[in-house]
């Protein structure tokens, strides 16, 4: 095969984005990746295990990081967003800007240093605003590029004119102050693929969790922040403790259908709630043999390959109890225990149960900034502003040569969205190829 | 400012003392309230309604025909408001309801079109609050209110448009632009029990008692209630309970407007506390509210 | 080589112990593990690190390679399974030969397992890494083989996922062949009614895309074909097709397997009788072809599906009844349907506004409890309603039975011939169910739609198009390097070989033969390295390259000693 | 043995058609205060259930669960994540339930004093001078005669008549 003359622009730097641009690098296309955050990863960086085989996230992901990282035909640009895209399919254009990090890429070496000695506390993102980071931060321990990143919203130096300390400290010489934006123009694309993902209904509205005091209770959870709890990397090193009173809990109350399947919030179903619902059980389960798990759901959604047996086992061997009762309200008592008020379907009797910490499965929703980049890119949306796709066609998008993959269409787990972004890497060579 | 008064019938023709306190505190907040002759039952939405439907919507709607102040009406009863606002909502909801309901009217010599305003008199009070403030001559210092909001105050949302029908702020903001203390409680937004009189009287009672316990927990020393359904439940069977159940509630219970009415400076005498079956006079003195 | 070459030559081993987050670190001491490890012989450096895979941990592999000098590397870790190439790669960006580097397990087969026994684990792991360590010093450098690549593909299958993976392929520029069974393409689309979630005719639809196919440039179809031989390995398959009776043999690079599945036969389930009671996919083609009149209709769910025998959930049997009850209240608005239900299972966006929809048009709802299933009687059935807890009577002139998809008879044949796996419910199994969903263990062979699993018309055309990526992956390079670590018949062990061909049977990956010189040859190629060849030789004359007698035997030498 | 029953099925819907998106999730009995504490005496979801199927043997002449332990309190409603106006739905078994005369005293009496007076509690003298004397205006209330011309016209004098158990 001849090599390609043109190059296809892959935005967001999830597993989705990433296994579309292995694929085609693999095919020999070269690849420009451009990524929000400061390192590539995405969500499946943030979950600890993942269901049904529960291997760990991070440990499967992490060669994948570093294939993207080092492939000669993969041109990487985090920190970076998207601005402008020009052109149609077989030909366009994109300017991105690449934000400064203040950090010389080639020169940092991730050794910790200059954090260690920042005095700046600031809420760490990745974790879920569940512990700090400093100013000058490295995005997530396993991140890739493995360079520091830092905060200029933050750090002393922009906001007060001070400090500078982590200059002092980096013996490679790795910070500069002095750094600037930058707006890079690249030609020759063939074709575009989107897969930014997804945010969880609590970034854009924690009106909508207030029934489960969410925010107001220290013993209620969202799923995503128990999976950071549950990480051997996360703020509690794994070792799950109520926030109220650092006790580890021995009942876990998992509620499903938090905002999804709602007319009042979001109507669709999220899609792979039931299933790391059961394997965030089971991992909390695996930390601790006494520990009790209810999980209250309206339908089990179990359709995958291996998920019927996934929840046997939750059933069986994790001390699951399953419970059909969509639970409404949450309160709690003197001891910040939570109290959950449920029917119990066999007997229609109304129940209470008072539980250590309630785990909410919050509803999957677009990613934030998806109008801003559907404008940039002449794509449509959907009534739900998730990228709108033909009928069966889930990797076409309404403009000729942009292609999607993953959640940024529709909630899906993982496998789908590797799936598709393999799916949308083939549409794209198609065009990249002048098929 | 003016409105169509709409009293209902519990407030009236029961609870007369609740209208006094009522009328005193528009009347000083210089809000002109215009009776209307000719108005039936709203009719009450846990009765008339529960029988026939159609008959709540035709009766409802009636009366909101007589209204013709440009502001609209106001009730100084959840009950009636919730009718009122839900055969609003009914007759735009659906033509054909607007239609049957008009079938109806036409029978008395009477149409309505659906668009009168309908207003509880809190949410006039919120949204005068800045001169509820300037108002206060006696601020209720040392009162610590369990606010009562009640359903029909909130719920349907759909329906009534006011105020979060799961975290409200209006009647507590006014609580304490009058001086006193909002006490938050456990079960603040459950239901006081009093619809389930008609029809299990234990059951309603159980109501009031989780109530009045989780308000008594939370060191409270007085309600305040919006809606004289409640205030009949909280008054009326507070005794009752103590009977049955050998407990010891003692809680003064006040309509919204009698409070304000104190911080206004109105004596107690002439607002007809002593109407009232838990005397709030103890309260009075241990706070060292002079009246 | 001696203990004395070995210092000749310099050996110098660098050990990296990973925490694996609280994977290993959790349980027991990796920093002890590593201070320990720089007591063995030859080992020139050791260190532990969080995340030894991470780009930090790599970097640290690389500086120490060029700081000590180090020519061995072992990483205790994970598992070979997924991370060695990563390691190999790194050690080779460093310099060294990928082979001089050694993987000990100590996560899945130490920790994971002896999660309750932490000393004990700890012991067991020192030893791993003392064997490890051992090995290490014996690996010799070994060159990854060169393989030519033919450009072109072969998908088995011309339903819709296979039409859409030998659609993106062909417009990719490479040759392909889809081979179909049946005399004509489009699979089970063809008789389907319509499609959900949307108005959109079956047989218009796939209309649409058999007419691409018919037309792509590059894309040759075989219909009335099956494929009865493969011979071969990533990039030079050699693929024999079967069409009336006369056979053609395809020179291929990589296989696409999109063969489907098929439907339950629901004989003796529910009084299925064909007639008054029916399968759904029955139901379409009476759709298809005429109204249905039948006024009170009952479907059930779940029938041969999430029970013990075939515990899984099909995945579209909701979305179907949903749409054959909606296309019935088109025809019929006053027909009574009542779905009889387990768990609904409308996922994502469109499927759940789909099952509202169905309930806004007044489609039944009763969620029976597989304890007490329906009975089916002759006009009616009895079903213990769940959420009243009481004992309900439907009448019926018509009964749909919700049959799952299970997976082709003759997939045992197909996954022989390709050499690759099938799972529990023989459906094919996949080389990772998580980030390599459409990837068999063996190279240059792929899958997609329902013959993995039972999935609907878009996941099948989005699998159909990922499999083509992957294909595209191989297909793309005019050469790829595989596995160097093979069997191989060592010019000094020829005279042990008395030709006795033990091995020729026994290799699963058909990778040796007796050449046309009536020598044993291995093809290295084809060769996993799995080693059952040289264990069963007779005279010991295969070696196994990476795993040497001598390798092993210092490994279990330095865990008891000589 | 229950069975469905269309027609009482289309009589709730035309009442309100927001009964037929119900996917019995269970948060307005989970929700409920008065089911918290009946032990499942009172359950609207198995209400909503019933009237989905058409029950409506088991909803007005069995009241199994008892429509009339609703405390209208309406916090199903505002809970309920598909917007059942569930208390709406009840109103129309209550309605029925009026009309089979099964239900509670209570309600006759106010229905018969509307029907007697166009308002539920008629002004007693002691009211009147308790009014005068806290200065409150004397009340023209409905003409009676109007009011019962409308109750005829829809059919409540007849339900009031009928008397309860």
């Amino acid at each position: 095969m001849d090599i390609p003359s043109k190059s296809a622009l892959i935005i967001g730097g999830g597993i989705a984005g990433i296994q579309a641009a292995l694929d085609l690098a693999d095919m020999g296309i070269q690849v420009n990746m451009v990524e929000k955050k400061p390192c590539i990863g995405g969500r499946m960086a943030q979950l600890d295990k993942t269901f049904p085989t529960n291997d760990c996230s991070i440990c499967i992901l992490a060669p994948k990081l570093s294939e993207c990282y080092r492939h000669h035909n993969i041109t990487l640009y985090s920190y970076s967003e998207v601005q402008k895209v020009e052109g149609s399919a077989g030909n366009f254009s994109a300017e991105i800007l690449k934000r400064a990090r203040f950090i010389k890429e080639d020169a940092c070496i991730n050794c910790g240093l200059c954090a260690e000695k920042c005095p700046m506390r600031v809420d760490d993102e990745f974790d879920r605003e569940l512990r700090k980071r400093r100013a000058v931060y490295m995005y997530y321990l396993q991140g890739v590029p493995s360079v520091m990143t830092i905060d200029k919203e933050k750090c002393l130096w922009f906001t007060k004119n001070a400090c500078r300390i982590c200059e002092k400290t980096c013996e490679r010489d790795a910070i500069d102050f002095d750094q600037q934006d930058e707006t890079i123009k690249i030609n020759n694309i063939g074709s575009i693929i989107v897969a930014t993902g997804y945010n969880l209904i609590e970034d854009i509205n924690k009106e909508v969790l207030k029934n489960y005091g969410y925010g107001k209770f220290r013993n209620v959870l969202t799923a995503l922040e128990f999976e950071r709890l549950e990480s051997a990397s996360g703020p509690q090193g794994g070792h799950i403790k109520r926030f109220s009173d650092n006790e580890t809990p021995k009942k876990i109350a998992f509620l499903q259908c938090i905002g999804s399947r709602s007319d009042r919030v979001e109507k669709y179903c999220s899609s792979i709630c039931c299933m790391y619902t059961t394997k965030e059980a089971m991992i909390a389960y695996e930390h601790d043999n006494e520990l009790e798990n209810y999980v209250f759901y309206i339908d089990m959604r179990a359709g995958g390959k291996g998920f019927q047996s996934f929840l046997k086992r939750g059933e069986n061997e994790y001390n699951i109890k399953y419970i059909k009762s969509k639970i409404a309200q949450i309160t709690i008592d003197e001891k910040e225990n939570p109290i959950i008020v449920y029917e119990n379907l066999d007997t229609g009797e109304v129940k209470q149960i008072q539980v250590d910490l309630v785990v909410l499965a919050t509803c999957i929703v677009p990613p934030q900034g998806i109008d801003k980049l559907a404008e940039v890119l002449g794509i449509e949306l959907n009534d739900y502003h998730f990228i709108k796709t033909p009928p069966f066609i889930s990797v076409e998008t309404s403009k000729n040569g942009i292609f999607t993959c993953g959640c940024v269409h529709e909630p899906m787990d993982i496998p789908r969205s590797v799936a598709e972004a393999s799916g949308a890497a083939a549409r794209a060579a198609e065009v990249i190829r002048g098929g | 400012m003016s409105y169509d008064l709409f009293l209902g019938c519990v407030i009236p023709a029961r609870l007369p003392y609740l209208e006094a306190s009522a009328r005193k505190v528009f009347e000083k907040l210089g809000i002109i309230l215009k009776d209307v002759d000719g108005f039936s039952c709203c009719p009450d939405p846990t009765g008339i309604e529960l029988i026939d439907h159609k008959t709540w919507l035709a009766l409802g709607a009636r009366n909101l025909s007589l209204c013709n102040n440009n502001g609209g009406v106001i009730s100084f009863c959840s009950g009636c408001v919730e009718t009122l606002k839900g055969v609003n909502y009914f007759i735009n909801k659906d033509i054909t309801v607007k239609k049957e309901v008009n079938k109806y009217l036409q029978k008395v010599g009477k149409v309505y079109e659906g668009n009168t305003a309908v207003k509880h008199f809190a949410e006039v009070l919120y949204e005068n609050l800045d001169k509820v403030k300037e108002t206060v001559e006696k601020p209720l210092e040392g009162f610590k209110v369990a606010v009562h909001y009640g359903c029909h105050y909130l719920r349907p949302s759909e329906i009534i448009e006011w105020d979060d029908p799961f975290e409200p702020v209006t009647v507590d903001e006014i609580v304490e632009a009058l001086g006193a203390e909002s006490v938050d409680y456990d079960l603040k937004l459950e239901c006081c029990g009093n619809p389930l009189d008609k029809s299990d009287k234990d059951l309603s009672l159980q109501m009031i008692d989780n109530k009045l316990d989780a308000i008594q927990k939370a060191g409270a020393n007085c309600v305040v209630v919006v809606c004289p359904a409640c205030y009949q439940q909280y008054e009326f069977n507070q005794r009752e309970l103590n009977k049955k159940n050998g407990t010891e509630y003692n809680l003064p219970i006040f309509y919204l407007s009698e409070l304000v009415a104190l911080a206004f400076g109105f004596k107690p005498q002439e607002l007809g506390l002593n109407f009232h079956r838990v005397r709030p006079n103890a309260l009075f003195e241990n706070v060292g509210f002079k009246v | 080589m001696s203990e004395e070459e070995k210092k000749e030559e310099n050996v110098r081993v660098g050990i990296f112990v990973c925490h694996c987050g609280s994977n290993i670190g959790g349980l027991i001491d990796c920093h002890k593990l590593a201070e320990e490890s720089k007591e063995l012989p030859f080992v020139a450096h050791a260190e532990d690190n969080l995340y030894t895979c991470s780009e930090t941990g790599l970097a640290a592999i690389k500086k120490a390679i060029e700081e000590h000098n180090l020519n061995r590397v072992v990483v205790a870790s994970c598992t070979p399974r997924t991370h060695e190439p990563l390691f190999r790669e790194c050690i080779s960006e460093a310099g060294l030969n990928p082979y001089l580097f050694n993987f000990v397990n100590i996560r899945d087969q130490c920790t994971w397992v002896h999660m309750k026994h932490a000393q004990e684990a700890y012991d067991k792991a020192k030893d791993l890494i003392k064997m490890g360590a051992a090995k290490a010093v014996k690996l010799e450098p070994l060159e990854m083989i060169m393989v030519n690549i033919t450009p072109a593909a072969m998908v088995i299958g011309g339903g819709v996922a296979g039409m859409s993976a030998a659609l993106s392929l062909s417009r990719q520029g490479f040759k392909t062949y889809l081979v179909e069974k049946e005399d004509k393409l489009g699979g089970r689309l063809n008789s389907l009614y319509k499609l959900f979630p949307y108005d959109i005719d079956a047989s218009e639809f796939i209309g649409n895309i058999i007419s691409n196919v018919q037309n792509a440039k590059n894309l040759e179809i075989l219909t009335s074909s099956q494929v009865i031989n493969i011979e071969g390995f990533v990039g030079n398959f050699e693929v024999e097709v079967e069409h009336n009776g006369t056979i053609n043999t395809f020179e291929i690079g990589a296989i696409i397997v999109a063969v489907g599945s098929s439907i339950l036969d629901p004989t003796g389930l529910f009084g299925y009788d064909g007639n008054k009671r029916i399968t759904q996919f029955e139901l379409e083609s009476k759709l298809k072809n005429n109204k249905i009149n039948q006024k009170d209709i009952i479907m059930i769910q779940c029938v041969g599906s999430r029970i013990e025998e075939r515990p899984y959930c099909s995945s579209v049997c909701c979305m179907t009844a949903l749409k054959n009850a909606l296309n019935i209240k088109d025809q019929n608005p006053e027909a009574h349907i009542t779905i009889l239900f387990r768990d609904l299972y409308t996922p994502g966006t469109e499927y759940e506004e789909y099952y509202r929809k169905a309930r806004e048009q007044g489609v039944l709802f009763v969620k029976y409890d597989p304890e007490k299933m329906p009975v089916i009687e002759e006009t009616q059935v009895k079903v213990f309603n769940e959420y009243i807890n009481t004992e309900m009577t439907i009448p019926y002139d018509l009964l749909v039975l919700s049959t799952p998809l299970v997976a082709n008879d003759d997939n045992k044949e197909l996954a022989q011939m390709l050499k690759v796996p099938l799972e529990a419910n023989k459906f094919f199994l996949e080389a990772h169910v998580k980030l390599r969903p459409n990837d068999f263990a063996t190279d240059g062979v792929y899958i997609g739609g329902s013959a993995k699993w039972p999935v609907d018309i878009t996941e099948s055309i989005s699998q159909g198009y990922a499999a083509a990526s992957r294909a595209s992956t191989i297909l793309s390079h005019d050469t790829i390097e595989v596995e160097g670590a093979t069997s191989c018949l060592p010019e000094y062990n020829k005279s042990l070989c008395t030709g006795c061909e033990v091995c020729v049977k026994v290799c699963p990956f058909n990778a040796i033969i007796k050449n046309e010189d009536d020598e044993i040859e291995i093809i290295e190629a084809l060769c996993k390295g799995c080693g059952v060849c040289a264990a069963t030789c007779t005279n010991q004359a295969l070696v196994i390259r990476h795993f040497t007698d001598d390798q092993i035997m210092s490994e279990i030498f330095a865990y008891g000693g000589e | 043995m229950s069975v469905i029953n269309f027609e009482f099925r289309n009589e709730v819907l035309k009442h309100n058609a927001s009964l037929s998106y119900c996917y019995q999730c269970s948060t307005c009995s989970g929700g409920c205060p008065v089911a918290l504490i009946t032990e499942g005496k009172y359950n609207p979801r198995k209400i909503i259930e019933e009237a989905i199927l058409g029950l409506q043997e088991k909803l007005v002449n069995e009241q199994d669960p008892n429509p009339w332990l609703c405390s209208t309190c309406q916090k199903c409603v505002e809970l309920c994540p598909q917007k059942v106006e569930l208390t709406e739905i009840f109103t129309l078994i209550k309605n029925q339930c009026f009309e089979k005369g099964k239900f509670p005293e209570a309600f006759s009496a106010q229905g018969q004093a509307v029907l007697e007076f166009g308002i539920a509690i008629p002004y007693s003298k002691a009211i009147i001078s308790r009014r005068e004397k806290l200065g409150l205006p004397s009340i023209n209330t409905a003409p009676v005669e109007e009011i019962q011309t409308l109750l005829k016209e829809t059919k409540f004098d007849k339900n009031i008549t009928r008397g309860g158990d």
